[in-house]
């Protein structure tokens, strides 16, 4: 089933692939405008404060970081237009682009990017905070070079340099001030190729071209919409009305997006999510009985059918995996892993093997399930999860929460049972050894290691690999601890999951980059007939 | 002189599938003219009102006319087109209703309600109709008719209504009023003006009157000739003077009989000297915040220091108009409001004070009886539960309360059979029974009687006032009966208390109250009461024999 | 009661809505002699159609069986529209009859109290309930009773107001009965009707309501609902229609069948509106 | 004067439930499980006890829940609401940018409902027990039966995909710029669907109680009078009928409207409509304290003020209620 999938989906790659070859001969087309859902509505578009999904998807248009990530992960210019990393991975070189001015006008210099790394950021957003504490000093020789200083090579740390982790923002807003408060955050000043205009709160936001842009001749677009479209429901008929261009992976639900993408002049990429790279696992408490006994959390990965879930409840969007990495990332090694194919009866032989024997009702151990509240296709799943644990005698009880009681409750380490994807951001350092280093685990958020997974020879291995500067060595103590975490099951990884966008196939040069629709879009143009 | 105004024949009113019976109206001729008062008398179910509203053409939707004729001036009204016949309604035919509160829109002003009958029989000047209607409220003498115009109902008294719905009839100066027991739900002062302002106009603009109602009294008041309604049927008809001096019919006679005059039967028994109950002093005033806008205080001074004394086997008679404070101190001295001032002695012992066991055990010795048969039993409980009961709970076992239910039971004239039975199976008469019965049921010593037969049939009355007579007899029992029927207090008391708002204004032997009424208000209570004359009169003591 | 009871019988439309009522209570007692088992069960291939073999309803996006799911939701719909009916309808007849009898400042506390919770936004209310206790079939039945019982307080209140001044009850007080007894006893059993309609009435609101919070994800995940298949089945209704139409025909039938039910009973009860409405 | 002194009265009667309902609100919004720090925490993209620290401090949630309480409470009555955790920005620029589109769907649904079911409930009862009547009845009950959410999917699907005469969702052509006369009429399009949705249960609700009313008040004594007076029909209706009958749907109709409000947040949610509801909705999924406390303020607050209206509707309708005097 999963074998055609994937030849779709190379199908659809290689179209794309064309599709970008032939237009790369066209000529963009300037002006017009382009109607994008934002889901769910984001609190504000000022992307310095805060890093939610919506805002970097809008706010990535208005502010922009020094480097972007291409398709392959490999740094492309951004605000900086070249870059050096010394031999030691310790002093990184910044040379940034000349004639850049801020949407109120102000010019742009190696000021901002010092004060938007050794001050705004770091109170902000943590992740950031994390890799600046591992720098020395942020420095401005002139005012077109900026350059880092670290204590201990730190390989990782480029990923924090895309306009997410690593958003420039103005300093002559912002320094001395209460960044949370500024009422400059209502109207967002940023370097990027549009403006912010109008945010009609439950409706719509709209931006508007950088006419003064430092790329010259972009943006090619006029005009941005984003819709609010709180129903599902509404935001399909959206795109089926031609109300809007473009569904983020996430939008609809995945059974929609086989529908839609059916639709004549639409198209569907799985591209723009590499950055990301989300990984879909089941959270289990290691901490609790009995979960803590490794032949349990085998028992429950050998009763889950990975194909069944990516083919059948997440419509063929994604690709199983049996280890904490996916395809994408380059040090995944397959090969170390150990497998636990779908198989009930292995499960049910565990199970009886530690003693779990099935009581007259054909109970052998009773645990929680808390679903994560992020639409039906999850709430499909754990109905999926909870039917194929009481077929091998495990009965579930189904605790349904809202998003912050899912939080709250799996960032405590109360439950028994949950789901969960996390991002693995371009770097087992940043995507991996939160989850599963002993030192990272409650009350840090519901990418840490929630579990309470506890294995010293791990943790040791992490932290060598995160600060190693020489890829294969790095590479040979990732497959180690992929071997290792493979074989005590921490948590259940199921997929490497797949966000499609769908789009109109007028939009043109849509994803070009690792970094999706949260790119600037200042390539993207409309093809008008 | 004596021209036919309407000519009513043979006629049959059919009442719906399911009625007790078939036809409400069964073959009624009659003839009213010009310039008489004719009465139309009958008990509750005569079919008297559906042949006023026959007349009007305003059946309710199931009953129908099923035979014979009405003919209107020598118009054929079931010939009439709709349209003709709502010109005729307020313009020839007038009709006024019983209950003048509610009869009028709540939410019109006096004069708006005048004014729109002018307008639908084609009254065009606005000037005029508006002297018209001034010049209306001023002929029924309501005061100040320039106000009254704008005023709304519900800042009129009863009798007040009463007088703008005469207006409103009057406004055309029609052939015919028609009367539907206009006076019933008024105050026996008040009935007494309207009787006269009718009779007035009548006389005055010379029309035709057909009024209905179930009291002789007000028959002796005002009729030239009757009708006697029983059944569906015209059982006797004749002059004013024939039917009430020489009724012929039977059921006229009993009817006839039924009124009593006012002057006082005898003393039944010599009752003992010793007070059972009394009130001294007693108080109350009730405050009411009104207005939804301005929460204002409003204060009714029920009953003001008010005293008296009820004696072992004697029957005090409490009478006065509405709101005068009766019923007020009967429910003071069961203890069902609350006194501010004042004390209630029972043999001795002031019960005001009294709480828990002791007030059950009073509660016990005093009674009461209710004035409407229909709300006075729970519809819910069986009679055997609503005998036994109250006894059950002051301690009687089972079966002797039940024991006790039956012979009460057949104390009051009801079948041993009742007991298993429900309220709604018995008619008000026997439900009043019941009523007394239940009172009757923790022995009690005193019995309240708010108005036990007022709700009542004439003809019911009686039977019910001598079984309480003969239970007074037989059991000795003091009671206070509260009334506003002067008739039916001279019938039963031996004392009269005469109250007005919240004063006992007179209180004395009841021959000694009705002979030589001291008080202006009692006098002015005797004067009102109709068909006095007559009913006091000698030619009436034939009849009562007849 | 025979009466009542004979006179529903002959309200044609009053009957349709109880043989309605009787056969669904049936279906929901039987639901696991006819669909043994867990309705949650994976049975038959995804998404197929109604009217294939076996299953008559179809299946859904798991394959589960959909005609099991709207026969077991049954039973957990009419539960819950019936429990919490019940409570609102104790909670608020208690309340209104202590108001109502003892009037005064018992009275104005409580009326006060109702105000409140009328005054409150209900449906809001519900929600932020279900979310404090966490939606499950105790929390869910907690929040609709919650916030349904003030009007049976308003109603029970005014039938009180009303009973009280009647003859019967002054005469139970002369008699020495005590409070408690004369409100249970004597004019409760005589309010008895209107609470009955309303109650009747109210099982459908709460059906509703159940279904509305389920659309907004506030369901009990452990029990199959029709307001869960409902909103369960809505984001695929462009692909399989029959995952929300039966349950949604299911919710429509149910509500209508309480409603007639309810008119049906109102009518058996106030024989004189029945009259007049045929008049 | 005395108007002025019973509006006070009643505006401190309704300080007391607001203040009330204050207290309610916030303990049981403080009693859902879910820290608001966390959320905020979770969604700034990774967690450090740091920052939930900074901004439990911020706002408070540090301190001793009645303390906060307190705090709260004195805030309110200097009418400040605060500012939303989530947005920075202060809850009533949040709640006032939002009120008017709920105003604008509910005030109209509530007029349909309203204007319909009133005339369909007067129909049914002029025609009691024939068949406009019967007709009448059960289509309220179909309206009444049907889920309201279900309702507005299929009206989606009918009007705005099917048939695609309408828009589906939102309350504006985004990007169409329009003012003037286009722009109320593109609105109204945008109206049409959510408003009649919602309107249709109140239609059921309306036809109920006029049909009932109106029965009633037909069989009162002074209908009787009228028709004794030979008051043409229509007229009888008019003023005697349906003036004494519709007093009270008028005033219990102008309570619903309140509540109305808070009841919009399926119809919103269906329709994207940009209202208060869904506002609120998001808020109790996001923690956000102050700003649901202060839509169940200000709604609870606009069901008062609807009250009060009624009253005085009331009062001016009916000339037994002493205005004043």
């Amino acid at each position: 089933m999963w074998m055609k999938t994937v030849r779709t989906a190379v199908a659809a790659a290689a179209m794309g692939l064309l599709a970008t070859g032939a237009m790369a001969q066209e000529q963009p087309k300037p002006g017009g405008t382009l109607n994008l859902i934002v889901q769910p509505e984001p609190p504000t578009v000022m992307l310095g404060i805060n890093k939610l999904g919506p805002v970097s998807f809008v706010g990535g248009k208005i502010y922009e970081g020094l480097i972007t990530l291409g398709l392959d992960l490999k740094p492309l210019p951004g605000l900086a237009k070249s870059w050096e990393i010394s031999p030691d991975g310790l002093t990184y070189t910044f040379h940034l682009q000349q004639g850049v001015t801020w949407h109120d006008g102000k010019p742009f210099s190696a000021d901002d990017v010092v004060f938007s790394f050794s001050e705004f950021l770091p109170k902000v957003f943590a992740r950031t905070k994390a890799a600046m504490d591992r720098t020395e000093s942020i420095t401005a020789p002139d005012a077109n070079t900026v350059v880092f200083k670290l204590k201990q090579p730190f390989p990782a740390l480029m990923m924090v340099f895309d306009v997410t982790g690593g958003t420039i923002v103005p300093k002559h807003l912002y320094a001395g001030t209460d960044y949370q408060k500024n009422p400059a955050n209502q109207t967002p000043v940023g370097t990027g190729p549009f403006k912010f205009k109008e945010w009609r709160k439950g409706a719509f936001i709209q931006l508007v071209k950088n006419e003064n842009y430092w790329q010259k001749g972009k943006p090619h677009l006029d005009n941005i919409y984003f819709h609010i479209v709180p129903d599902a429901n509404g935001r399909s008929i959206a795109f089926e009305t031609g109300k809007v261009d473009v569904l983020r992976g996430g939008d609809v639900e995945n059974f929609e997006v086989r529908r839609l993408g059916e639709l004549p002049n639409v198209a569907i990429t799985e591209k723009g999510w590499e950055f990301y790279d989300p990984i879909a696992f089941l959270n289990i408490n290691n901490r609790n009985k009995p979960i803590d006994d490794v032949r349990f959390r085998r028992a429950l990965a050998h009763a889950i059918d990975k194909n069944f879930v990516v083919n059948t409840i997440f419509s063929g969007f994604g690709k199983p995996v049996d280890g904490p990495f996916t395809y994408i990332t380059p040090f995944n090694d397959p090969a170390v892993l150990t497998k636990y194919p779908y198989d009930p009866k292995k499960a049910r032989a565990l199970l009886d093997e530690m003693g779990l024997k099935p009581d007259a009702s054909g109970t052998r151990a009773e645990l929680r399930l808390m679903p994560l509240p992020y639409g039906e296709t999850w709430q499909r799943y754990a109905e999926y999860v909870r039917e194929r644990l009481v077929d091998i005698g495990i009965k579930v009880k189904m605790e349904s929460v809202d998003v912050p009681g899912w939080v709250q409750r799996l960032t405590t380490g109360d439950f028994d049972i949950s789901f969960n994807f996390v991002y693995l951001l371009g770097d087992p350092a940043m995507g991996i050894t939160q989850t599963y280093i002993s030192t990272n685990q409650l009350n840090r958020g519901t990418a840490a290691n929630v579990d309470g997974y506890n294995n010293p020879e791990v943790d040791k291995l992490l932290q060598q690999a995160d600060t190693s500067i020489d890829p294969a060595e790095r590479k040979r103590l990732y497959a180690e601890v992929q071997k290792i975490l493979s074989n005590d099951v921490p948590v259940l990884w199921t997929h490497q999951m797949g966000f499609p966008t769908l789009y109109r196939t007028k939009v043109r040069n849509l994803i070009t980059t690792g970094l999706g629709m949260n790119e600037t879009f200042a390539d993207v143009w409309i093809d008008r007939k | 002189m004596t021209e036919t105004l309407l000519d009513i024949r043979d006629l049959r009113i059919s009442l719906p599938a399911g009625a007790d019976r078939a036809y409400a109206v069964d073959g009624v001729t009659l003839a009213l003219r010009r310039d008489e008062i004719m009465c139309i008398v009958g008990e509750s179910g005569s079919g008297k009102s559906l042949l006023a509203n026959a007349v009007m053409g305003l059946l309710p939707g199931a009953v129908r006319i099923a035979g014979g004729s009405i003919h209107f001036d020598g118009t054929d009204l079931a010939r009439l087109d709709p349209e003709a016949y709502r010109d005729l309604r307020g313009r020839r035919i007038a009709m006024i209703f019983q209950e003048p509160m509610t009869a009028l829109n709540p939410i019109m002003t006096v004069g708006e309600q005048i004014d729109e009958l002018l307008v639908a029989h084609g009254m065009t000047d606005k000037a005029a109709r508006k002297r018209r209607v001034v010049e209306l409220l001023a002929a029924t003498e309501l005061p100040e008719p320039e106000l009254l115009y704008h005023a709304y109902p519900f800042r009129l008294s009863g009798g007040q209504r009463q007088r703008v719905m005469i207006a409103c009839a009057l406004a055309l100066e029609p052939d015919i009023l028609i009367a539907d027991e206009p006076t019933t739900a008024l105050d026996v002062t008040t009935q007494k003006q309207i009787l006269t302002l009718i009779r007035d106009l009548q006389a005055r603009r010379r029309i035709a009157v057909l009024f209905i109602t179930h009291d002789f009294g007000v028959v002796a008041e005002i009729a030239h000739r009757v009708a006697v309604m029983q059944w569906g049927k015209v059982v006797e008809e004749g002059t004013a003077d024939a039917v009430l001096r020489q009724p012929q019919h039977p059921y006229t006679q009993r009817l006839v009989a039924a009124v009593h005059g006012l002057s006082a039967r005898p003393a039944l028994a010599e009752h003992a000297a010793e007070p059972l109950l009394e009130v001294v002093g007693l108080t109350k005033t009730f405050r009411t915040t009104q207005g939804l806008f301005v929460r204002r205080k409003r204060e009714v001074h029920a009953l003001r220091q008010v005293s008296l004394t009820i004696h072992r086997g004697e029957t005090v008679g409490l009478v006065g108009e509405s709101g005068s404070g009766k019923t007020t101190l009967g429910h003071a001295i069961v203890r069902l409001v609350q006194t501010d001032a004042g004390e209630v002695r029972f043999r001795g012992t002031d019960i005001l004070a009294q709480s828990g066991s002791a007030l059950r055990a009073t509660r016990a010795r005093i009674q009461m009886v209710f004035q409407d048969p229909f709300a006075s039993l729970n519809p819910r409980h069986s009679v055997g539960r609503i005998l036994t009961e109250t006894p059950r709970i002051h301690g009687v076992p089972k079966a002797e309360a039940e024991a006790r239910a039956r012979r009460l039971l057949e104390l009051v004239g009801l079948d041993a059979s009742a007991f298993g039975r429900y309220p709604h199976e018995f008619s008000g008469g026997q439900r009043q029974r019941i009523g007394i019965a239940r009172a009757l049921a923790l022995e009690p010593e005193l019995i309240v009687a708010d108005e036990p037969v007022s709700a009542l049939d004439v003809s019911v009355q009686g039977q019910v006032l001598d079984l309480l007579a003969d239970i007074r007899r037989r059991l000795g029992l003091a009671m206070l009966f509260i009334t506003h029927d002067l008739r039916v207090a001279a019938q039963v008391c031996d004392t009269i208390a005469v109250m007005r708002r919240g004063e006992l204004v007179e209180i004395g032997p009841a021959a000694e109250v009705f002979r030589r009424p001291q008080h202006e208000y009692t006098q002015r209570l005797l004067a009102s009461v109709p068909g006095g004359e007559w009913a006091d009169g000698p030619i009436r003591e034939i009849a009562g024999q007849a | 009661m025979i009466e009542v009871a004979g006179r529903l019988v002959r309200n044609a439309i009053g009957l349709a809505g109880l043989i309605f009522l009787a056969l669904l209570i049936v279906l929901a007692i039987a639901a696991p002699i006819i669909y043994p088992g867990d309705p949650w069960r994976m049975v038959g291939s995804p998404q197929l159609p109604p009217l294939s073999p076996g299953f008559p309803l179809g299946t859904d996006a798991l394959g589960r069986d959909v005609a099991a799911g709207v026969v077991h939701g049954a039973r957990v719909s009419l539960l819950i529209g019936l429990v919490s009916s019940l409570c609102a309808v104790i909670i608020g007849t208690c309340l209104g009859a202590v108001s109502g009898y003892f009037g005064r400042w018992v009275d104005d506390l409580i009326m006060r109290f109702t105000e409140f919770f009328q005054t409150i936004p209900s449906f809001m209310l519900a929600i932020v309930l279900v979310a404090i206790f966490s939606p499950s079939i105790g929390s869910i039945v907690f929040a609709i009773a919650i916030v349904s019982w003030p009007p049976v307080a308003r109603l029970v209140r005014a039938e009180f107001l009303s009973l009280r001044s009647r003859d019967f009850v002054k005469a139970a007080v002369v008699g020495g009965q005590s409070p408690l007894r004369i409100i249970f006893r004597q004019i409760l059993p005589n309010a008895f009707s209107p609470i009955i309609v309303t109650g009747s009435l109210m099982v459908a609101s709460a059906i509703l309501l159940e279904s509305a919070l389920s659309f907004l994800g506030l369901g009990d995940r452990e029990y199959v609902t029709w307001g869960f298949m409902i909103g369960a089945g809505r984001t695929m209704i462009r692909q399989a229609w029959w995952l929300s139409a039966f349950p949604g025909i299911a919710i429509f039938l149910t509500v209508l069948a309480l409603n007639l039910f309810g008119q049906g009973l109102n009518d058996a009860l106030n024989p004189r509106l029945a009259r007049k409405g045929r008049a | 004067m005395k108007q002025l002194e019973f509006i006070a009265g009643r505006l401190v009667k309704a300080v007391i439930v607001l203040l009330g309902i204050v207290v309610l609100a916030f303990l049981l919004i403080r009693a859902t499980p879910g820290d608001p720090a966390a959320v905020l925490a979770g969604e700034a993209g990774a967690v450090d006890a740091e920052f939930m620290e900074r901004v439990r401090a911020e706002f408070g949630l540090d301190r001793p829940i009645a303390e906060q309480l307190a705090i709260y409470v004195k805030q309110i009555a200097t009418l400040q609401f605060g500012e939303s955790y989530r947005q920075q920005r202060p809850v009533i620029d949040l709640i006032a940018e939002r009120l008017p589109a709920t105003l604008l769907l509910t005030m109209t649904a509530f007029c349909i409902a309203l204007l319909v079911g009133v005339s369909l409930g007067v129909t049914a009862a002029r025609h009691v027990g024939r068949w406009p009547d019967m007709a009448i009845t059960v289509m309220a009950l179909v309206f009444f039966a049907v889920p309201l959410f279900w309702i507005g999917l299929m009206a989606i699907l009918l009007f705005a995909v099917k048939l695609p005469w309408l828009p589906a969702f939102g309350m504006e052509t985004v990007g169409a710029d329009l003012t003037g006369f286009g722009a109320i009429l593109d609105t109204a399009r945008h109206l049409v669907l959510p408003a009649t949705t919602l309107g249709l249960f109140y239609i059921a609700i309306y036809v109920r109680m006029t049909r009932a009313s109106v029965i009633e008040v037909m069989d009162l004594d002074f209908v009787r009078t009228a028709r004794a007076k030979g008051i043409p029909e229509g007229r009888i209706w008019r003023r005697h009928i349906l003036r004494n009958a519709l007093l009270p749907i008028v005033t219990l109709a102008s309570l619903q409207a309140g509540h109305l409000v808070g009841g919009a947040v399926l119809t919103e949610t269906v329709f994207a409509w940009p209202g208060v509801g869904r506002l609120a909705f998001d808020a109790l999924l996001q923690r956000d304290y102050n700003l649901l406390l202060a839509v169940f303020i200000v709604t609870s607050a606009l069901v008062i003020l609807f009250n009060l209206i009624a009253d005085l509707v009331y009062a001016f309708v009916d000339p037994r209620i002493e205005v004043g005097a």
